[in-house]
């Protein structure tokens, strides 16, 4: 008489593997297309049959042909190997920014938000540096100190990195309240003590997904600094770089600019879709909505 | 309805007038801005013949050490002051300072003396032929008139603020958006010459009310912009968008002169490893101008690879000793030069096209001859300051940077900038040699073309020893406009009198 | 009882939080949150803290375990002064004086497993030589607190709240404090788990000789454990007594008020509540005088002028009002 | 309330000193000389050095930082190196474009954006939700250049619908205002459209799981209502902040969007001045930046006091 | 007739480790005018179950089966429209946390007024009107000034009566209070529980009220209903279920609970009683009694057959197979 039975179906049981591509879609989509990048990145040697510095000039603004998959480009250096080599220039600025970025705003985020006194002062060196736009700090850099993918790098993690700076001081502030700190304290450990191992790692999954965003946010920035022609030196073939190249030609030759732009538009949105993925994953609210 | 509305015709010029005075310096944009603003005592015509322009009689001694010229009658400022001698002289004077030739002029001796209104003589210490190739000269600095309270008070290193002028155009400072627009309108004040308009001489008639200068920093907007009417000239469209501009409806594409630009390669002659002058004289072999321009071009129509240090459409043109490419031999000597493996630095001025697929083909160019090298990325402004230096290659110095002057200043001797060898003096790469300039001092007391010719072809062949630079090419702009404007000229600068809609 | 130094000693402790900083940076604000308490707490005996939301409770427990500095007044441990130690000397006291919080969710550090909190102080006061012996003062821990061994690979969020709060306690215990801070420790339980951490505290009280302070605000829970009660009302202790003194003969109209509202569960003919009007004052703007006069059904002028003092109403119990009252509540005289 | 805009504004100051001392000290290391670039390819270099102290570039770092500043202090941003007018001038000239690009990007994006990040939450997990993120991170994906472009092939070639490039003053009437300035503010509200999605809907996830949203549809209100009315409001401090945030990158992307559309506005002003070393323009313009930045900042503050009447300065 | 009639209430969420029983079939009858109490520890299910009865669950993650007939009417059937005309109109909630129930950005005004605009059609002005009759009612002083202020000028006792002002305006059947007073302090507890009370009363709502606090249940309720794991255990009168509750896991609750007075007997503190182990995870399927693990007398039977929900007596419903023994007892 008394009713049993689950008001929803059980779910089929299924391997961890399959368990985990059907939680997180994003981290497995993203994941993978950022593999293949990196693997492209890695392989490119071997991926790209002709040299992308080699000039052609007889068989420049070819179009795309069983030869040069993707044409050639005003120089007639083969496009598909500059692409693929692309690939190395805007992930190593990519994941170093976000490591720069990362590395620079935890040092200055934790040193402010732990300790009252550096706080005003980072905070406002902090706003200053952000009140400039990044590409206008960029520019500015690439102006002063030349253009190299280090420069890039350097310039887009100074224009950057403030912003994680200001996450994880929010952070610390807010974990400082947690109880746990007080226990902590009590537990005789020193500050420095605490910032390590209570403070830090619990600001790594923001920060985490945070980095993600910069490494986004500087792949586009570095296309949109060769794009206008204060990024990487043309000699390195990056995606922006070749877009740079071939805007003047967009009407007519569209794919010049189509395919270094789809393998960066795939880039970011890959790692979009991994900083997407471990938000909802690390959120510890996700977690606890069972 | 032309009667109706005022007429109004919108060019994209090739670039941005930096400062807006055409005596500073060589800027080209300023001398074109100033032809819009200003006129000249003489001008080229369509055969790059000197003729009369604000004077209207000149006459010489017979030492030919003075000059009396005597102005036209009724010559005004845009202000609506008359134009005399006073603003004439001081104007010369301002423009001599930063101009070669006015300064050869100067070291001449030149003085002038006010004589009236209208007229004032040129006096000189000893004859020197060039006195009207100066007056003249179509390359930037040229000798504009402006009033003489501006020329004087005006230090000819600073920008003027006072843009009175005395051309068909006036130029309207209140509407000027520097980096983006430019406007003017018609000159009531100005009469022009009874001839009709032929190169930058001639009748210089504004035919339309208003002219505006729309700066559009990217070539594809531009030749969109004007497909679509949104202007009416483009200047300087690039070479790769050629075949757009030609399937365009209702767009002519043609060159803008025939003169065009010496494209170069310019070494830098005091430091390693291009102070080496075997070294260099591989580079002349090595080089071959129709390889550069085909990394630039597809048409072959839009550039020349004539193997001299004289553009192609220069009367004394010529290649003589010149040697063909053939990079065998340059490799050889190379090999036998004695090059110590110092790499050499090309500047690349990135955000130029040209200029970077010039660099890089170069660049590969200097790597199959067995020599190393180095490029180094920059925008143009770094060139400009880096090029300067004096410094070894590994200390801040340069070996190699890539140029396109206007063609005017490599069509004879004495003018030439790339041949110019006074070393410190010199352009950028400081070649030093004093039989070239010997020759080139000369070149001006000879009126005989032929004796002329005779004598550039010394200068030539001498300076395939020394090897100064390298010339690559003549490479022509290409100008597209609408096709309902006629009377477009074709002189050394792109002018824009004597234009209409049909 | 005997005349022994008390372990704990709190004299006109005060703390007060600045707000608001002005243009210039200087607070136009002052929380009141703990006003000239003193008080002190016997080897191996409990002290409850009762009061109110807002009254004090938790200022004063982290004052005493030198979370915060005192704004004035001093504490002694042990008859030794205690409120402005620094350096080595905090860390040694660090170890004496310990406390459990109320949220056993926040209290854990949730990236650390069971053994590496439990380690943290042991490390830290250098109560462990080695790693063996670490695992095996957790494992004793452990034990103390009724938690099974395999615990200490675990981490807190594979835990209930009861075995957290275990976890916590184990955590205060292992430096074998003098005085244990419990910080509303049992508040956020469920009832049948509640249960088995009181038990487990009275256990180890008993073992120890440990003393501790309870902060609750939950009567029943703190009559049934306790030996001494203190009321606090804004920041003021206004009664102090043994527990049956408290609860049997309570003196103080807001201790009255306050035994009367807790809910009793139970079906028996129960005392008619006394309902206070109003709400607590911010302690932001303490009322004049006795701070509880704008709820107090008895308010004369003396009490809107004059701050009551603790003063003595026999035995071990003291009381902060003008005035004494009957067993029911009646005012029966002027005292002072 | 004052004492606080009186603060904020103080203590920004010494972030304006910072920043001017920082793209000072950077711009004294660039090298470059606009001198050069005055004089022309063929000036010799007697010629340069002469314009070079004429301009006076030729004085040492702090005397020149020590000159401008002591100008700026008094309202004047120096002169145009090439262009000899003054900064303020030129600035003027660049306002109303930017000025009007950024606005109506803001509203376009506004406007999507919201309504699309509300739209996800409310349907969290499922399709749409997931559409609406996948738009909003092919936002962020695609270079601002390249959507340019697109967008002016289709809409001002193809279709010729729209001019192409340029920009026409809202004083010479608003349609063609308009026209001249949709494509570029679409394509730049791209990015933008996503970074508003999202945080909208990470914002509105969070306040619909909160107690009062469930209050006020135990009271018997309708969806809208209670994402409109309860919801919104509530999630807006964090986009409104975003909003403050994004406007920073929006004059990063206005400068190359103003490059690709040809619009004279502040964007290109300060890219050309750096390519050419136009000091005391880039020194105006990145001031101008960060005014614009700390007052931004500050009104967004000052919102919040309207959207959330917990926050009291 | 009565007001609301809950029979085999169930309600599964969907988890990622599979479904979350938080209720399994609850059944119960509310009378009018009545006061029924829902206790049970944390997670046992009695917020769920009211949000069952408000149709409240995020639909897609819950579903519910059973049937709750309110006013004859069956709730779960109903079109989502429909409900909207009972939430608040008919039934009106209150939520534990006063703090946060209130949206913080709106007037305490707006939030009141909103629900008469709805459901009575009312004017803004006569909204208003009619709100600060409200406010008084619920005793906040200077209601006219009040209305205009947001919940954090308000204290936590106003603000829960506020909730309540909220709850009531249009006059609804039934109360559903869910832990109402338990996030107030003890004194402000009492004025609270003092007004619902009057409330009450006066207007003779129906009122289901969820707490954990035996002591709330004992003060106010005429019948009980104990939950554990999402089934109700024992169902009797206030004073029945205080006096002789039956099954093991009520007895063992208010044996846990500490009750004040102690100290007037005994002089030392005293052990409480424990209820042994921890209660079971939602997630698994219990086939048995869901406190048989726990359970002294637990049997073999008890593990693997659910008991019913019988009345044993007149009123008083138990869950337990062996509870005939303890009626002997
Ligand atoms: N860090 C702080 N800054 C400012 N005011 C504070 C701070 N901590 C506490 N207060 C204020 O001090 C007063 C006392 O707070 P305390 O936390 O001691 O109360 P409590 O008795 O523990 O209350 P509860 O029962 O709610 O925990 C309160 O008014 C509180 O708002
Ligand atoms: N949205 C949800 N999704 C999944 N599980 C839920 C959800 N809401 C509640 N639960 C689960 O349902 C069970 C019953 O929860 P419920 O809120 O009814 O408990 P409760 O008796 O009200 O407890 P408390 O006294 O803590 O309020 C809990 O185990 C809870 O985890
Ligand atoms: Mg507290
Ligand atoms: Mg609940």
């Amino acid at each position: 008489m008394i009713a049993t039975g689950d008001l929803f179906p059980s779910e089929p049981k299924r391997g961890r593997v399959a368990t985990f591509v059907r939680r997180h879609p994003t981290i497995v989509a993203g994941g993978g297309i950022l593999l293949l990048m990196v693997l492209i990145a890695v392989l490119a040697q071997w991926i790209a049959t002709i040299n992308p510095d080699k000039i052609a000039p007889i068989k420049r603004n070819r179009e795309p042909t069983a030869e040069f998959w993707f044409g050639t480009d005003m120089l007639g250096r083969d496009l598909f190997s500059r692409v693929v080599y692309g690939a190395r220039v805007s992930l190593l600025v990519g994941f170093a920014v976000a490591v720069c970025a990362t590395v620079l705003g935890l040092l200055t985020g934790l040193a402010a938000g732990a300790y009252r006194k550096l706080d005003m002062v980072i905070m406002r060196l902090m706003d200053g540096l952000m009140s400039v736009p990044p590409i206008l700090l960029a520019i500015a850099l690439m102006a002063a100190v030349g253009g190299s993918v280090f420069n890039v790098i350097l310039a887009i993690s100074i224009a950057e990195f403030p912003r994680m700076s200001r996450l994880v001081r929010g952070l610390v502030l807010s974990i400082r309240e947690q109880a746990y700190i007080d226990g902590a304290i009590a537990s005789g450990s020193s500050m420095p003590k605490i910032i390590v191992k209570h403070i830090l790692p619990n600001t790594l999954g923001p920060v985490m997904v945070q980095a993600t965003y910069i490494c986004s946010a500087a792949m586009i920035t570095e296309a949109a600094l060769s794009f206008i022609g204060a990024g990487t030196p043309p000699s390195i073939p990056s995606w922006g770089g070749i877009m740079n190249e071939g805007r003047m030609l967009w009407q007519i030759k569209p794919y010049i600019i189509l395919f270094p732009a789809v393998f960066l538009s795939l880039t970011v949105l890959a790692v979009n879709l991994l900083g997407d993925g471990l938000r909802d994953a690390l959120d510890p609210r996700a977690a606890s909505r069972i | 309805g032309a009667a109706s509305a005022e007429s109004i015709l919108r060019i994209k010029p090739s670039g941005d007038v930096k400062a807006l005075d055409p005596m500073l310096g060589s800027d080209s944009m300023a001398r074109n801005y100033g032809y819009m603003v200003y006129d000249t005592l003489f001008a080229l015509d369509a055969d790059l013949k000197i003729q009369p322009q604000m004077v209207e009689k000149w006459a010489t001694s017979s030492d030919g050490k003075i000059y009396t010229f005597t102005l036209r009658d009724g010559l005004k400022f845009s202000d609506g002051a008359p134009i005399t001698a006073k603003d004439v002289i001081s104007s010369l004077k301002r423009w001599s300072v930063n101009d070669s030739l006015g300064q050869q002029m100067m070291t001449n001796g030149a003085t002038f003396v006010e004589v009236d209104n209208r007229t004032f003589t040129l006096s000189l210490s000893k004859p020197w032929g060039l006195v009207l190739d100066a007056l003249g000269k179509a390359g930037a600095p040229v000798p504009f008139i402006m009033p003489a309270r501006v020329a004087d008070a005006t230090p000819p290193t600073t920008p003027v603020t006072d843009y009175t002028g005395s051309g068909p155009f006036m130029f309207l400072a209140k509407e000027w958006v520097p980096g983006a627009k430019l406007a003017f309108v018609r000159n009531p004040n100005y009469t022009p010459r009874a001839e009709p308009a032929s190169g930058l001489a001639g009748g210089k008639t504004a035919k339309m009310d208003r002219v505006e200068w729309v700066i559009i920093p990217d070539q594809q907007t531009a030749l969109d912009a004007l497909g679509k009417g949104e202007i009416d000239i483009n200047e300087d469209l690039s070479a790769d968008l050629i075949p757009l501009a030609k399937e365009t409806k209702g767009v002519t594409v043609a060159k803008q002169d025939d003169i065009g630009v010496a494209q170069q390669i310019r070494l830098n002659t005091i430091k390693p490893p291009f102070n080496n002058v075997k070294i260099r004289e591989a580079l002349l072999y090595a080089v071959n101008g129709d390889d550069f321009l085909a990394a630039v071009i597809s048409d072959p129509s839009l550039g020349k690879a004539c193997k001299s240090f004289y553009t192609c459409s220069s009367p004394y043109h010529t290649e003589a000793g010149f040697p063909s490419p053939d990079l065998e031999t340059a490799k050889k000597m190379v090999a036998e030069s004695g090059y110590d493996g110092t790499p050499a630095v090309l500047l690349d001025a990135t955000e130029n096209a040209n200029i970077h697929a010039f660099v890089t083909v170069a660049d590969q160019l200097l790597q199959e001859i067995g020599i190393k090298t180095k490029v180094e990325a920059m925008d143009w402004a770094t060139v400009t300051s880096r090029r300067a230096s004096k410094e070894p290659v590994d200390a801040g110095g340069w070996s190699i940077f890539i140029s396109g002057p206007g063609g005017l200043d490599f069509l004879e001797p004495v003018g030439h900038l790339g041949l110019r060898s006074n070393c410190e003096k010199a352009w950028f790469g400081w070649p030093c040699d004093a039989d070239i300039e010997a020759m080139r001092a000369s070149f001006a007391d000879l009126t005989n073309l032929d004796e002329r010719k005779a004598l550039a072809e010394k200068i030539q062949l001498r300076a395939l020893q020394t090897v100064p630079y390298i010339p690559i090419a003549t490479q022509y702009q290409i100008r597209t406009y609408r096709n309902d404007l006629s009377g477009l000229l074709t002189p050394p600068a792109p002018v824009y009198w004597n234009v209409e809609r049909k | 009882m005997t005349n022994e130094t008390p372990v704990l000693e709190l004299r006109n402790l005060q703390k007060h939080y600045f707000l608001r900083p002005d243009f210039w940076g200087r607070p136009t604000a002052t929380v009141h949150a703990m006003d000239d308490v003193s008080l002190a707490l016997k080897r191996g005996e409990t002290l409850s803290i009762v009061g109110e939301s807002g009254c004090g409770k938790s200022t004063l427990g982290k004052t005493i375990v030198r979370l915060q500095d005192p704004t004035s007044g001093e504490f002694l441990l042990n008859g030794e002064r205690a409120d402005r130690l620094q350096g080595a000397a905090l860390k040694a006291f660090r170890a004496r004086v310990q406390i459990i919080f109320q949220d056993p969710f926040s209290s854990l550090n949730p990236r650390m497993s069971v053994r590496e909190t439990l380690a943290e102080p042991l490390v830290n006061f250098g109560l462990a030589a080695s790693r063996a012996d670490i695992d095996a003062k957790i494992a004793s821990l452990l034990d103390m607190v009724g938690l099974p061994r395999d615990a200490a690979n675990r981490y807190p969020h594979q835990f209930s709240g009861g075995q957290r709060q275990r976890i916590a306690i184990a955590r205060a215990l292992a430096p074998s404090p003098d005085v244990i801070v419990c910080d509303e420790a049992v508040s956020a339980l469920d009832v049948s788990v509640k249960a088995q951490i009181v038990n487990l505290l009275g256990d180890i009280q008993k073992e120890t000789g440990l003393a501790l302070i309870f902060i609750s605000h939950d009567l029943a829970i703190v009559e049934h454990l306790t030996h001494r009660v203190a009321v606090m009302y804004l920041g003021h202790v206004v009664e102090e007594g043994a527990r049956r003194e408290i609860f049997g003969t309570a003196a103080h109209p807001y201790t009255r008020a306050l035994i009367s509202a807790a809910p009793n569960p139970t079906v028996e003919e129960k005392k008619p509540r006394i309902l206070l009007k109003g709400d607590v004052p911010s302690p932001l703007a303490p009322p004049s005088g006795c701070r509880f006069h704008t709820r107090c059904a008895f308010a004369t002028d003396r009490c809107r002028a004059e701050v009551p003092r603790l003063r003595p109403v026999g035995g071990d119990h003291s009381v902060a009002c003008h005035y004494d009252f009957n067993r029911d509540g009646v005012l029966v005289q002027h005292a002072h | 309330m004052l004492t606080f805009v009186c603060r904020r504004l103080l203590s920004t100051i010494p972030v304006m000193l910072f920043i001017a001392l920082f793209v000072f000290s950077l711009l004294y290391l660039a090298p470059g000389d606009p001198a050069a670039l005055i004089a022309g390819d063929q000036a010799s270099q007697t010629e340069i050095d002469a314009i070079r102290v004429t301009l006076g570039l030729d004085q040492p770092f702090y005397i020149r930082f020590v000159g401008w500043l002591g100008h700026a202090l008094r309202g004047d941003l120096g002169i145009s190196i090439f262009s000899q007018l003054p900064v303020t001038t030129l600035i003027g000239q660049r306002l109303e474009p930017t000025l009007s690009l950024m606005l109506l990007t803001v509203i376009i994006s506004v406007c999507i954006a919201v309504p699309m990040g509300v739209l996800a939450a409310a349907n969290q997990g499922r399709w749409i939700d997931r559409a609406v993120m996948a738009i909003a991170v092919f936002g962020f994906s695609v270079p601002v250049f390249v959507v340019g472009y697109l967008l002016s092939w289709v809409f001002a070639i193809r279709l010729n619908l729209l001019p192409v490039q340029g920009y026409t003053p809202l004083a010479e009437g608003f349609a063609p205002f308009l026209a001249n300035l949709i494509l570029p503010a679409i394509a730049l509200s791209c990015v933008y459209i996503a970074l508003i999605a999202r945080i909208t809907r990470t914002s509105m996830i969070d306040v619909l799981s909160q107690d009062y949203i469930r209050t006020a549809r135990a009271k018997g209100l309708g969806q809208g209502p209670v994402l409109f009315i309860h919801a919104l409001k509530n999630a807006s401090v964090p986009i409104v902040t975003v909003i403050g945030i994004g406007i920073a990158l929006l004059i990063g992307g206005a400068v190359v969007t103003e490059t690709v559309f040809a619009i004279p506005g502040v964007g290109r002003l300060v890219v050309d001045a750096i390519l050419r070393r136009d000091y005391p323009v880039i020194q105006g313009v990145v001031l101008l930046f960060s005014v614009a930045y700390v007052l931004i900042n500050l009104a967004i503050d000052l919102l919040y006091t309207v959207l959330d009447p917990r926050v009291r300065y | 007739m009565p007001i609301l009639n809950v029979s085999e209430l169930r309600t599964h969420f969907r988890g990622e480790r599979g479904p979350v029983r938080a209720v399994e079939n609850v059944s119960f009858t509310l009378e009018s005018g009545e006061t029924l109490a829902i206790v049970g520890e944390s997670g046992s299910g009695k917020s769920v179950t009211s949000l069952s009865i408000m149709r409240l669950l995020a639909g897609g993650r819950a579903r519910s089966s059973g049937r709750i007939e309110f006013l004859g009417r069956d709730i779960l059937s109903l079109g989502e429209g429909e409900m909207r005309q009972i939430r608040g109109n008919e039934i009106g909630m209150i939520f534990q946390e006063p703090m946060t129930s209130l949206n913080p950005v709106l007037t305490i005004g707006r939030q009141i007024a909103e629900t008469l605009i709805l459901h009575q059609h009312l004017s803004r002005a006569q909204a208003r009107a009619r709100a600060i009759e409200m406010l008084r009612l619920v005793d906040i002083p200077a209601a006219e000034q009040r209305i205009d202020e947001y919940p954090h000028q308000l204290s936590g006792g106003m603000r829960q009566r506020v909730m309540i002002a909220m709850a009531l305006a249009c006059e609804p059947k039934l109360l559903i209070a869910d832990e109402p007073t338990t996030a107030l302090d003890v004194t402000i507890q009492a004025q609270v529980l003092e007004l619902m009370a009057d409330l009450q009363k006066r207007t003779g709502t129906a009122i289901i009220l969820i707490t954990h606090d035996l002591g709330v249940v004992a003060d106010v309720a005429d019948r009980v209903i104990v939950m554990y794991a999402g089934r109700t255990v024992e169902e009797a009168t206030t004073k029945d279920l205080f006096r002789r509750p039956l099954h093991p896991y009520t007895r063992g609750l208010l044996a846990t609970i500490a009750k004040l007075g102690s100290s007037l007997d005994d002089n030392a503190p005293s052990r409480l009683t424990e209820i042994p182990g921890q209660v079971p995870s939602l997630h698994e399927f219990i086939p048995g009694c869901a406190f048989a693990s726990r359970c002294p007398h637990a049997t073999v039977l008890c593990r693997h057959t659910a008991p019913g929900f019988e009345a044993v007596e007149p009123g008083h419903k138990v869950a337990c197979h062996h509870v005939e023994r303890r009626l002997q007892a």
